[in-house]
């Protein structure tokens, strides 16, 4: 039984390890929590060790074989993040997979893991699984955590997490060596194995699967731990799908090396109200969260009494003055202070409660570009909210701001032990132990995304602001130039055009032409409202779109966003010159926008040609344009308007800019 | 469905109805009827509007009393129930218009479905430190599996009388579910539900049905829902029996046929 | 505002189903005991303790009582004057027949004879219902006034047709009589109430109170899942009648310190009634609330004019005060028929949903 | 559907019921037989066998003790379908009703004070009746329309105080005589010599016996002929048949307060004219609710039976088995009346079993 607890000054570079280390020294602190039947259930983690211990026994008496892989198909469940250390303490690998996929999306990924073993959270995904069984030679067993429903189904390959359990007690009481073999198996394990699978979601292409060794994920993990000062007594909910690489390294990596607990929501319908009962300390949300809580606090305070809303936004005034100062430990007149202090009663700490975030020590958001008035608005009321940028194929930290260096439009230095570089066409390059070591059975993908001495080309465009912060633009390939050369990033461009309330959707030209354009589509909800204050009559979207007044307070719009384009150093040059507002809406219908809302820049610039190529002769102010359009009932029909062009002038560059331009 | 077919072929009747009659005021309710209900299957009970379904229903757990006819259940022979002695013997009920306790949480009303396995005496209530607190603490726990099942945690804590009416029918099998019951009386579990809801809840039966064992018997107007769920059906109309078989049988039954065509639907 | 319910998770069932689940009200009822218990008895006179703190109480009590019995169980009763007869008389008697005992067992053992009583005059509940009920309930509350006035041996035939209080002590100090101060009283009558609102808690958040609920929401469906209507009404009544008949005890041992059949009449069941439906039905807190507010407000009209300096005879003083109460008594009914606790509790659920709207 | 709905003559409760007579006859029989053996001393004999004895050998006091109780049944009957005529169209139990018939008789003994003719009075107090059915309708019904019927009592209790504060304010607390010769009463009385003996019809009693009759049956006519009448009935009912008829549901509150104004004024006219007018009238109220549950809230013939019985039952029993007890038992004897009675007849006099609903 030696082997039963890590002998001390043992090297923890597995979690099989640190679930033995965290089992002797945090013993009866929670692991895991989840609401079920009505309360927190929650686990110690002397209970998880047994709990994965039988586990592990009862999977290798199932036939489960070290080097094997084994999906994990459901939502954040505790048995299912057990499964990553039982699977890897029998060397075997764990690949996490998204749960929401439909059934030919999921074979693939099982197909190309060659998983023997599919450990499932329901009848729901055993339906799945089975459905696409006979695509699947090399998978051997069926798990499901769940038994609702399935009693009636065939259990010769199927069974429930229970009965794993139970064969794996039946393994311990038959031979008491079993469960020294394991812990000598674990012990075996180094960091430098492969450690588990995450496929990438893959927007274009097949999903590829990138190997991840244990150390990418540990290292990553106690880099992050550091990096906040994490340590056991966190709490955590784990909400995000556990396939992706944020969740892995958020609710497992930096769970089993710091030894805080992680807590499972209830079901996805009452994750608001989970969250709010656990109260996270460190929480990570994509921006769309971010923006459903804010707006959901919009709504809410605009159902509330006069008084209360006038008290609302004389608070919240005075977090946008002070706020993020107060936050990021600048000097703020006392005054000031002592009115922040009423707005944290009154507002601030009754809004972070609903929110469930009073005891947020600090939050990330990553995964896209988060609007800088949403980010401020949570920094104002003293959340430590911070971005990071990460990929899969980092072990998740690229770059991350530190506290006090907080900015909404940059991503942050480096993280720790990683390096970046930039190359000559704009795309970030990275290095850190974090790096995967491949994607499974796709050398040529290996090879052209790392380089032999272990550079990461990354796909995303960006460079790096005077403070040394990365901005990231853009996808490396949709980077376009003009003609004497200057970066052009369309969707950076389109995304700051964007986060005007009044732009619902930008189009930004520019690749090979002298200088960079935009297509504008209002947004009819904001622009008819300020419509209305500004007593502009109008008797259709295409009136409204093309009226004078609403042209020029969209060139006010994108004058501003040349005016912080000049202030961002190459960036200068890709100032919008002209611009026009679109006389209809971009429609998925006319294949103009994708269903998820991107736009298709190539088609559009296809479909408009004539409008863009009047964009480019200066001379034009007017063009006539007339489509095919789909109306909503189904017909197709012709749209016809004389769309207005406008010039914008050229912002200056700020001095200090001028300056380092001229070294 | 296979493997309870099977079951209940070998089953004896949980239930035996004997020419029961049953009149109010002069009005016959029901006319000399006689059926009964199998171990473990799902009975369904059809017929037009008016044709004494519910009194059926109401004279097996003994709201009403019939003139004639005897009730054989689980092999005791009376000529009446209560509903007392229907709840301690394991017959539970819902019903056309939802009976819950309007003022009541969820969670509450569910509770209460556990009055009679409750058995701590009042003392220990005063007090509730011991003996009540252990036992309410333990019912918790087997009302939030109800609960579960039912998929219904997010109004654990909603006075039901603030939910929506397919919630509130939900809620009201829970209770149901709660006492435990070997046989299971549903009066028109689906009336005004959508469809998804339909659907919802015929799995929720199903699944009790088959988790438990528990017996069914049903009313419902729903055929396509009658003919999926149930292993057989009783067809009533004005009060009399006038047919009795597998769905199969009774889709193709004249009498039926006539009894549905005769009454505007 | 206050409520700060981020982090405030349960891992078991036994905090889940607290009295006070949320932390910050756990502070707040204790708050308000520190301050009944050690701050009223240094700054509060004895007209305060013995017009306003200790009545209050004892009402409370009774209301309490009532609202077990027409809150939890639905069944009305019009005789919890009646009840509280029971109980003060039955002490009476028990502390003539037994002197050596203490009062206190006394005034807690008076409450059983008016469960009996209860229980005897809740038997009519299992056939009528309603007003009907309520009509019923008359002929306890007359039975008793009659009862209290006509047999002698109630009172120890004594001429002036009241009970009187003698004097009693506890560990050497006077708690009942003329010589006992108004704190001690004050105290006594605090901690009978505290313990039996606690346990009056314990019974409505388990299967008791539960069955009575499943009564009066729908007896049929009561039934149904097997609660017998004829012992959980008479269970509400017993119990109800039970805290009544403490509640009378109090009253003429801790506060009037004698009583006759006035005391007792149908005018005190109205009262208690009013305490709680303006209180509150199915409220504890309600009751509280119900019975400082009945009880408080004409002594704040009587007490009006003369703070006013206005000068108007007693009798038309007494007069405007049977107007504005009745008056105010329609208002608030208008204003908010689910009485004092509902605005207290949309109150909480305001601070608690803050800065958003309820 | 229907099926639930349908009342059910088969069941439980008749045999019941039947059980119930049976004990009840067994009961007596045996108290019977006991007391002939006790001998006519004991107790026994006292209560089941000598007043009867008593009736039979001096019959002459027999009449004019049912007599006294017809006439006491006349004015309960009258409160009594002042209760039902509110309670049958608005759903409101009414217990401001006994402050109305003190109202009544205030105003009209006030106007004739204040120096107005004596039927000019009569019809200002009429008036007024009408101003407090209007004002009522305005000020405590409308805003409640919907409420809980608890709550609606309440209100009416409230009402009640409102009353007896703003009655004193303006008419004063002291007991009044009534203007019985002034509008037209008879006084004097019819003696006879029956029975061998003497007895005595007051002509005011028959006057009152007379008006009574005569107002149930105006308010027959005017339920049974007129539309208005109809759509009252209507409302009990069904809402719409009533809006059917032209008449909204406020015009008809007012109508029935307006009617059940006129019987209290005409009740308090009567009871006056025996004793006082004062504000203990108000207890009228009190003797009335007795009938209510021998008669039942609904029904107008049901309070009229129910007053006669009530009267004659609690006059008989306070002569002959009043003495036994100490007497004044006539606050609680209507009482145990209608419960014993309830016990033989759940559903009451005129009243249907119905089979809730589920």
């Amino acid at each position: 039984m030696a082997a039963a607890k890590a002998p001390e000054g043992a090297v923890y570079d597995t979690f099989p390890k640190l679930l033995l280390r965290n089992a002797s020294i945090y013993g009866d602190r929670p692991a895991m929590r989840e609401k079920d039947l009505g309360i927190w259930q929650t686990w110690t983690w002397k209970e998880v060790l047994e709990i994965v211990r039988r586990y592990a026994l009862g999977l290798k008496k199932l036939g489960l074989k070290p080097g094997d892989k084994v999906a994990i198909i459901g939502d954040n469940r505790p048995r299912l993040y057990w499964t990553f250390a039982a699977v890897q303490s029998l060397g075997a690998i764990p690949v996490p997979s998204y749960q929401d996929a439909v059934a030919e999306e999921m074979v693939y990924v099982l197909k190309h893991a060659d998983a023997a073993f599919a450990i499932v959270e329901d009848q729901e995904q055993v339906d799945k699984v089975l459905s696409v069984s006979d695509q699947l030679p090399k998978l051997k067993k069926v798990i499901y955590d769940d038994d609702r429903g399935l009693q009636e189904y065939d259990h010769k390959n199927l069974h429930g997490f229970e009965q794993v359990i139970e064969l794996g007690q039946k393994e311990m009481d038959k031979d008491p060596k079993a469960l020294e073999r394991l812990d000598a198996g674990i012990a075996k394990g180094k960091g430098t194995d492969v450690g588990v699978f995450l496929y990438t979601s893959g927007t274009t292409g097949q999903p590829k699967g990138v190997v991840l060794s244990n150390d990418n994920i540990l290292l990553s993990a106690i880099n992050g731990n550091a990096f906040d000062n994490l340590d056991e007594t966190e709490e955590v909910l784990a909400y995000l799908p556990m396939a992706w690489v944020g969740d892995h390294v958020f609710s497992y990596g930096q769970s089993y090396t710091a030894g805080f607990c992680v807590s499972c929501p209830e079901s996805r319908d009452t994750i608001n109200d989970d969250r709010r009962e656990i109260g996270p300390t460190y929480f990570f949300a994509p921006p769309r969260v971010f923006e459903i809580l804010l707006t959901q606090i919009t709504v809410n305070m605009e159902d509330a009494g006069a008084l209360k809303r006038k008290m609302y936004s004389y608070f919240m005034d005075v977090a946008k003055r002070s706020g993020e100062k107060i936050l990021n430990g600048e000097s703020v007149s006392f005054m000031e202070r002592l009115k922040y202090q009423l707005g944290e009663f009154f507002v601030y700490g009754p809004l972070k409660n609903q929110m469930g975030m009073s005891r947020l020590k600090v939050g990330y958001t990553a995964g896209e570009a988060i609007g800088p008035e949403i980010f401020s608005f949570y920094r104002s009321l003293g959340l430590n909210l911070k971005q990071l940028y990460g990929q899969t194929e980092a072990g998740i930290y690229v770059t991350i701001q530190p506290d006090g260096e907080i900015r909404s439009d940059t991503v942050g230095p480096p993280a720790p032990d990683v390096e970046i570089k930039i190359d000559k066409n704009g795309e970030v390059l990275y290095r850190s132990p974090g790096v995967f070591l491949e994607y499974y059975k796709n050398k040529a993908a290996t090879r052209s995304t790392k380089t032999k001495d272990g550079w990461v080309h990354s796909g995303d465009a960006g460079f790096f602001d005077d403070e040394g912060h990365l901005r990231v633009i853009d996808r490396a390939k949709d980077v376009g130039k003009l003609k004497d050369g200057t970066l052009i990033p369309p969707k950076y461009i389109e995304n700051k055009l964007k986060f005007f309330p009044n732009i619902q959707e930008a189009v930004a030209f520019g690749d090979g032409r002298e200088y960079c354009t935009a297509f504008i589509n209002i947004d009819l909800t904001s622009v008819s409202n300020w419509a209305e204050r500004n007593s502009v009559i109008y008797g259709s979207y295409q009136e409204l779109a093309g009226h004078p007044d609403v042209y020029s307070m969209i060139e006010e719009h994108v004058r501003e966003v040349n005016r912080q384009l000049a202030g961002e150093g190459d960036l200068a040059g890709a100032q919008i010159r002209r611009f026009l507002i679109l006389h209809k809406e971009l429609d998925p219908d006319d294949g103009e926008i994708t269903r998820t809302a991107k736009v298709r820049r190539g088609f559009v610039g296809e479909r408009y040609k004539p409008l863009v190529d009047a964009l480019y002769n200066k001379k034009k102010y007017k063009q006539h344009i007339s489509t095919e359009v789909t109306f909503e009932d189904g017909r197709a029909g012709k749209l016809a308007a004389d769309v207005e062009i406008r010039d914008v002038p050229l912002e200056e560059i700020p001095e200090h800019h001028m300056q380092e331009a001229a070294e | 469905m296979n493997v309870a077919a099977k079951d209940i072929a070998k089953g004896q009747n949980i239930l035996e109805i004997d020419g029961i009659s049953l009149s109010f005021g002069g009005v016959k309710a029901i006319r000399d009827v006689s059926f009964d209900v199998k171990k473990g299957e799902i009975r369904a009970i059809i017929g037009p509007n008016g044709a004494g379904k519910t009194s059926m229903l109401n004279v097996i757990n003994g709201f009403y009393h019939p003139q004639e006819g005897t009730i054989n259940y689980k092999g005791a022979k009376r000529h009446d129930m209560r509903p007392y002695v229907a709840a301690t013997q394991g017959i539970a009920r819902t019903f056309q218009n939802v009976a819950l306790f309007a003022g009541m949480s969820t969670l509450d009303n569910i509770m209460s479905g556990r009055m009679l396995k409750m058995k701590v005496s009042l003392p220990w209530h005063f007090i509730r430190f011991g003996p009540a607190e252990r036992e309410e603490l333990e019912h918790r726990e087997r009302v939030e599996h109800i609960i579960d099942f039912l998929e219904i945690q997010a109004i654990r804590r909603t006075p039901v009388g603030r939910l929506p009416y397919g919630l509130q029918k939900r809620v009201e099998l829970g209770r149901a579910l709660a006492m435990e019951p070997e046989l299971l009386l549903l009066d028109e579990p689906m009336a005004g539900m959508n469809l998804e809801e339909k659907e919802d809840m015929s799995r929720y039966i199903l699944d009790v049905n088959d988790q438990f064992g528990t017996t069914i018997a049903l009313i419902e107007h729903d055929m396509g829902v009658v003919m999926d769920l149930s292993d057989r059906v009783l067809v009533l109309d004005y009060g009399e029996k006038i047919a009795d078989g597998t769905p199969d049988e009774i889709k193709n039954n004249q009498n039926v046929i006539d009894a549905y065509l005769g009454v505007a639907h | 505002m206050f409520y700060r319910e981020a982090g405030q998770f349960k891992t078991n069932y036994r905090t889940d189903q607290a009295v006070f689940p949320i932390f910050q009200d756990k502070i707040g009822v204790l708050v308000i005991l520190a301050f009944l218990f050690l701050v009223v008895p240094f700054w509060f006179n004895d007209f305060w303790l013995n017009s306003i703190m200790i009545p209050t109480l004892i009402f409370s009590l009774a209301a309490i009582g009532l609202n077990l019995l027409l809150g939890y169980a639905g069944q009305i009763s019009l005789g919890t004057g009646g009840f509280m007869g029971v109980g003060a008389y039955s002490c009476y008697k028990l502390t003539t027949i037994f002197p050596d005992i203490n009062i206190l067992v006394h005034i807690l053992l008076s409450g059983f004879f008016a469960a009996i009583v209860g229980i005897l005059f809740g038997i009519p509940s299992l056939r009528i219902k309603g007003f009907y009920l309520a009509i019923a309930t008359l002929a306890s509350q007359f039975f008793l006034e009659w009862s209290f006035g006509r047999i002698g041996w109630l009172y120890n035939y004594n001429p002036s047709g009241a009970i009187e209080v003698s004097t009693k002590r506890m560990f050497g100090i006077a708690i009942t009589g003329p010589h006992a101060t108004s704190l001690t009283r004050y105290l006594i009558v605090l901690s009978i109430v505290v313990v039996l609102t606690w346990v009056a808690s314990n019974l409505v958040r388990g299967r008791i109170g539960r069955a009575w609920m499943a009564v009066r929401d729908m007896d049929i469906a009561a039934e149904l899942i097997g609660i017998r209507l004829l012992q959980a009404k008479l269970t509400a009544f017993a119990i109800s009648s039970y805290f009544a008949g403490v509640a009378g005890a109090l009253m003429v041992f801790m506060w009037l310190g004698a009583a006759e059949v006035e005391s007792f009449d149908i005018n005190h069941s109205f009262l208690i009634l009013f305490m709680v439906v303006i209180g509150g039905t199915g409220s504890l807190i309600g009751s509280f609330m119900g019975a400082a507010f009945i009880w408080v407000l004409p002594i704040f009209l009587r007490a009006a004019p003369r703070v006013l300096g206005v000068d108007i005879s007693a009798a038309t003083v007494e007069h405007f005060n049977f107007m504005i109460v009745g008056g105010l008594i329609i208002f608030f009914l208008i204003v908010e028929p689910n009485g004092i606790a509902r605005l207290w509790q949309i109150g909480k659920e305001k601070l608690r949903r803050w800065p958003f709207p309820y | 559907m229907s099926d639930t709905t349908l009342k059910s003559d088969g069941g439980s409760s008749m045999s019941q019921t039947q059980r119930n007579w049976l004990i009840t006859v067994l009961i007596l029989a045996a108290a019977v037989a006991g007391s002939f053996v006790a001998g006519s001393d004991s107790l026994l004999y006292k209560v089941f066998v000598g007043p009867f004895v008593e009736m039979y050998e001096v019959p002459d006091l027999f009449v004019q003790v049912l007599w006294e109780g017809l006439v006491a049944g006349t004015l309960y009957a009258l409160v009594a379908l002042g209760f039902v005529l509110i309670f049958k169209a608005s759903g409101v139990f009414n217990f401001a009703q006994g402050i109305m018939v003190v109202f009544g008789g205030l105003s009209l003994v006030g106007f004739y004070a204040a120096g107005v003719p004596a039927f000019l009075s009569l019809a200002l107090s009429v008036a007024m009746m009408y101003g407090l059915a209007w004002t009522v309708e305005r000020v405590v019904l409308r805003p409640l329309v919907n409420q809980d019927p608890l709550i609606l009592f309440m209100a009416t209790i409230g009402l009640t105080y409102f009353l007896i504060g703003f009655g004193e304010f303006i008419f004063g607390g002291e007991p009044k005589t009534m203007i019985t010769q002034e509008i037209g009463l008879p006084s004097g009385s019819y003696d006879f010599d029956w029975f061998g003996g003497f007895v005595s019809f007051q002509k005011l009693d028959i006057a009152a016996a007379v008006i009574a009759a005569i107002m149930v049956g105006c308010l027959a006519v005017f339920f049974n002929k007129t539309r208005i009448g109809r759509a009252l009935r209507a409302v009990a009912d069904d809402h719409q048949a009533a809006l059917s008829v032209g008449i909204t549901l406020r015009q008809i509150w007012v109508i029935v307060w307006f009617a059940a104004g006129i019987v209290a004024l005409t009740t308090g006219i009567m009871w006056g004219a025996r004793s006082d007018v004062s504000f203990a009238l108000q207890v009228i109220a009190l003797k009335a609710l007795p009938v209510i549950i021998l008669g039942g809230l609904t029904s107008i013939p049901g309070a009229i039976v129910g007053g006669l019985i009530i009267g004659v039952a609690e006059k008989t029993a306070e002569f002959y088995w009043g003495p036994l007890v100490g007497g004044s038992i006539e606050s609680w004897i209507p009482y145990f009346i209608a419960l014993g009675f309830l016990w033989f007849r759940p559903q009451g006099l005129f009243g249907e079993k119905i089979i809730d609903r589920i």
